[in-house]
């Protein structure tokens, strides 16, 4: 129950982060979507809908279990717990940033909460099973966690990575979100069958499918393929069906979407559902989610105006952290 | 360039499609294949409308499995299609490097000359606009630096749409950049100097040519793609100030026109070297070379090479506009050789 | 019947042409198996053992339909109807070879017969979808056939070759040559499920396993496989059982193999068992076969002789083929 | 390089595995993986008898499943392993080459400095034994134009033993390619000058710093690999035609020693690079730049480049002699530029 509300909360916190950086990225761009100018430049993928996929997985990790994620990353870093205020500077490009500014919006590395992603579709598999393979081989009990979209199922190092995983054994749970596009295209479109967990027999170890884009259900899925993993039993491959709110990147018309699409999407938004969920079951009260809103919110302004008052990084920047010093 | 016809201004983006349209019209072998190239027409516009003329037969939404869909062409074209394929951006190049440069650039050499792969690979280059160390990179460089690959990289509208249809008309495979801050996308800054007069009707800039973009007498500017226009602005500056530079287009760096270069440094006897890709072991050093192999003794002061300093694009804006070279830059850098 | 005896004409072609290359490879090495020196220079694949392979599938194929093989490619070739002497002529490096001495044993290239091959691993997967996609859409009745050994199945392009086909469902076959080994890893080491056929179910196609070595079972089953993609039915994965009874490569000391590991694979010679079952059946009388053996060795050596008396290329032919004229 | 002890000399492959070796007793942290490294010892004897001393939890036999097991070392050495990885040939980099070139070598200036991978790529380079296209480029070049991974060449075994030491320590992805035809292996041509003395304890050379193979006074041959014995050769032939031929083994290529090379044109006047790579855009370009840029003013004669001319490598034996620089090719190029 706490860790329902719990759970609530951060979901929240990912949702109120979200709404507010899709309001920040129009800030000072004419025409409305320009890409290079404003507070935010760049591209912006944002995760709104899909917070149970986050949330569900890693409210069972710790500080030291590892994630990657793909372009999409900040429900996957809010849950991990990627301090806020860094992250926040990072996207906005300052000095204060997780990488004093070098890195943006997808590429937020975290070595304190061990956490990374990257810009390229499907990369993030492969350092997942490394970092499995380094835990097994020091006798830590950590396990490392890969998220990407149903789109990178069919890059080829999903195939080269679970195989791999599965032959070593090492502690790696691969979690497929399923929002249905990769960019325009329909997964009916990219993938030769309905579920990518299917594709866990190709490895011999077990796939789940996850509908209903319900934190509940994916946080029990999830306990079984971490603690298997955690007790050496080897890797796990997780779909998890979920919908992206927002369009693929900020600016995306969508004009590829099925009339009706998006609206059904909204009327399942999974924060709402599991509102009323917690509500019924008195696990939550009115007043209690108002002080959590009240609460987050002032954590993402708090994040926003930590980064607004950060300065632009200094020049000589750029120049650095090319190579490390040994 | 010069025309009787009234001007007819096209965005880059939009004379790439109406390249590739033109030959889909004229060949029913030539398809389009990429991730979002059909009803969305390509993520910066380079197949537009071409899913609405021509169908999901012929211009097809691929999976991102890019060592698969590019392997594809390889097969396909061996067997008589002429494939324009989309790499999204080129900074994806790694997933499915091998079928590109060991096979599609190879085959031809390896067969003895007995296969032929006519196949078009066109990508996304160029930074400015904060998309980062894995988005924004220029890296024709590393493909000019393999053989089998023919390399384009246009700067305009006109040699955009004159060089896609040279490239689907040439049995080669043909590497084809279009730099993002080119195509007039509105979403995206975007050089004005880019966007100049299309003929309507078919035409072809023949792959290997470098062309004069502004005659000068002090000093070569080398550039290709984005650099290009910045070069023009960098002129223009310093004609105010008495220099009076002269801007080469490579436009093609293989086969690279080696001819042009010496030209141009015979009659300058300065040359700098402008370019959006790193600085090491890329395209600065090549044309450095061949200056320094076949025009040192027309060279009155040391080469100098402009370009992104050995570093991945940083996200920042400030710290972008650090390290790719821009009009600023490339005056002074120029106003610093001709001192 | 006669169609045996002619697979079985085949399969001997094959391996009194593998045996050849065996014997002339050490011609001219000091020492015995020094790469640079010899007739035959290079790297040297040989595939005696895996003719069923071959044979039991390529025997359905037309001259216009495409074959992709890998680094060990001479029985596919042979299969495929590459000229014998063109053949050997480029494994010498001559200038009447099929590519004038320019691609050599891994890169043999025959228009004629739509063949090629390659020395990457895993890379005949996506240029066969592409022949297949150019079948499909210019409305031919032809099919691409894919072969690569088991340790391909493992590299990337697999997996987004499998699911591009099944996508598409374009004519194309793959088929894996289980031979137990890539070099010096066994299968055991380098692929989590015991069959590579079990993973058509990654992308809904059938998926069929053909053990014993046996080229009536593998015609059989290839039959099935090139009738379904010629009617437009799509994709079919098969793994077919095999022995190399070669090293690796020429020179190979084969230290990783187990003990009695190599002569139960020889006791298992699927040409010796072949010719038992036709003799048995009386499909092929002692005598016949012996005007076969007769047969294929003068095209053996009637090749080899061709390769032996052509010249080497001419230096000028290094620099040609760069490019195509257009 | 001098030394009291009695000369030991080894093979480079042994000096690899020795080295490697070396290190993982120092370091629990030290791992080896790729294809065929464990029972077989690796294809060129790179971890000769490592599976023997360290047992299949340490020397890891992989599948064919290069962009994993390479990306496996990036999630891994950021959890405090120190992996050497082998690449069986560089010419296999196209499968791999995202998870090389956009993470492992961006990851640290993409974190702002604060991830580290200490990872060494080993991989098998160069031609000269009929082994054609797909298995015997250098293409060091390629990966010199990356920012963000040390690249280096050694030309014998002292330096290859010291150098695998000082990549393994380094806390950056380390390239390192190694020379089949300088590994000694018997059943493959090796350069006898490659196999030199070599200590038994552990030493490093440090990355990024080219070394006077040999001193002269009338030219400059700069070179890495392979290309340094045979360059040694060649001014061991002009020696006797009254030529002093200074070579410099650049050793790494990033970072690249700069200096080194303007001092010896300072001394020579004249340069020429010989580089196995394929010659456009690439070492030879990237040499020829920085003296263009650095040292024009010392230079007697065009800047001179002998590599592989742009051509994939052919099969045929004469065919191959003739695009990869030899002895003779060398020594007359030299002589051509001294005439
Ligand atoms: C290798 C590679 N190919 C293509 C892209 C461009 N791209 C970025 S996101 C994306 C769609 C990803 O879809 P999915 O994996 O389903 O994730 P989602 O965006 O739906 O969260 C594409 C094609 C890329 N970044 N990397
Ligand atoms: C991408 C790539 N990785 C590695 C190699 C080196 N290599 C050549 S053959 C081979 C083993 C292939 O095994 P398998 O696919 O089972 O075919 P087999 O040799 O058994 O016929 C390897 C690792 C290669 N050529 N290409
Ligand atoms: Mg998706
Ligand atoms: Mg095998």
């Amino acid at each position: 129950m706490d860790k329902q509300v719990s759970m609530y909360r951060t979901m929240c916190l990912i949702r109120a982060y979200e709404d507010k950086l899709a309001e920040i990225y129009t800030e000072g761009k004419t025409p409305l979507f320009s890409i290079a100018a404003g507070t935010i430049p760049g591209e912006m993928h944002l995760a709104a809908g899909q917070e149970p996929v986050a949330v569900g997985v890693i409210s069972h990790l710790e500080q030291d279990d590892v994630v990657t994620a793909p372009h999409r990353p900040h429900h996957f870093a809010i849950a991990k717990g990627v301090d806020l205020r860094l992250m926040t500077a990072e996207i906005f490009g300052r000095q204060s940033g997780l990488s004093r500014g070098k890195g943006g919006h997808m590429h937020l590395f975290d070595p304190q909460s061990h956490f990374s992603c990257s810009g390229i579709v499907g990369a993030g598999f492969p350092p997942a099973v490394g970092a499995a393979l380094a835990f097994s081989k020091q006798g830590r009990k950590n396990v490392a966690v890969a998220f990407a979209g149903e789109g990178a199922a069919n890059q080829g190092t999903f195939h080269e990575s679970l195989n791999l995983a599965a032959l070593w054994k090492v502690p790696v749970i691969f979690v497929i979100e399923d929002n249905q596009y990769a960019i325009s295209v329909p997964k009916g479109q990219s993938t030769a069958i309905a579920k990518n967990s299917d594709r866990a027999q190709a490895y011999g170890i077990p796939g789940v499918y996850i509908p209903g884009n319900d934190v509940l259900a994916i946080h029990e899925a999830a306990e079984e393929a971490i603690s298997h993993a955690r007790q050496g039993q080897g890797p796990t491959l997780l779909e998890i069906q979920t919908t992206r709110l927002y369009g693929h990147f900020q600016g995306d018309a969508e004009a590829y979407l099925q009339s009706g699409e998006k609206e059904s999407w909204r009327q399942q938004d999974p924060i709402a559902k599991f509102r009323t969920h917690l509500l019924d079951h008195h696990y939550l009260t009115p007043e209690e989610d108002q002080l959590i809103q009240k609460e987050i919110q002032g954590l993402v302004d708090d994040a926003v105006k930590f980064a607004r008052e950060s300065p632009e990084p200094d020049i000589r920047e750029a120049f650095l952290d090319v190579f490390a010093e040994s | 360039m010069a025309t009787t016809t009234p001007v007819r201004k096209l965005t880059m983006a939009r004379a790439i499609s109406e390249g590739i349209g033109q030959e889909m019209e004229r060949d029913p072998n030539v398809l389009v294949w990429g991730e979002d190239v059909g009803v969305y027409g390509g993520i910066f516009g380079a197949t537009q409308e071409l899913f609405q003329r021509f169908g999901p037969q012929r211009v097809i939404d691929t999976p991102i499995s890019e060592s698969a869909f590019i392997g594809a062409a390889i097969g396909a074209s061996a067997e008589g299609l002429r494939p324009v394929v989309e790499l999204m951006f080129v900074d994806f190049f790694g997933v499915a490097m091998d079928q590109i440069y060991n096979h599609l650039a190879k085959n031809h050499y390896m067969s003895g000359g007995s296969v032929r792969h006519p196949v078009v690979i066109m990508t996304a280059i160029g930074g400015g606009y904060s998309d980062a160390a894995q988005h924004s990179q220029s890296l024709y460089g590393l493909f000019a630096h393999l053989p089998g690959l023919k390399v384009v990289v246009p700067s305009n509208a006109y040699d955009a749409k004159g060089m896609m249809i040279a490239a689907i008309q040439d049995d080669n495979p043909v590497m084809y950049f279009f730099h993002k801050g080119l195509l007039g996308l509105g979403w995206m800054p975007s050089d004005d100097l880019a966007e100049v007069h299309v003929p309507e009707e078919s035409y072809t800039v023949p792959l290997g040519q470098a062309q004069v973009a502004a005659q000068g007498s002090d000093v070569s500017v080398f550039a290709v793609g984005a650099m290009v226009p910045k070069a023009m602005r960098a002129r223009e500056n310093l004609r105010h100030q008495g220099i009076s530079v002269e801007v080469i287009d490579l436009r093609t760096l293989v086969p690279l026109d080696r001819q042009s270069i010496i030209d141009s440094v015979r009659k300058t006897h300065r040359a700098i070297i402008v370019d959006e890709d790193y600085r090491s072991f890329g395209m600065s050093a090549e044309i450095a070379a061949v200056i320094a192999e076949e025009a040192l003794e027309y060279l009155d002061t040391p080469i100098k090479r402009l370009a992104v300093p050995d570093v991945p694009i940083p996200y920042s804006r400030v710290l972008e506009q650090a390290v790719i070279p821009s009009v600023d830059h490339i005056t002074e850098a120029i106003r610093q050789l001709t001192r």
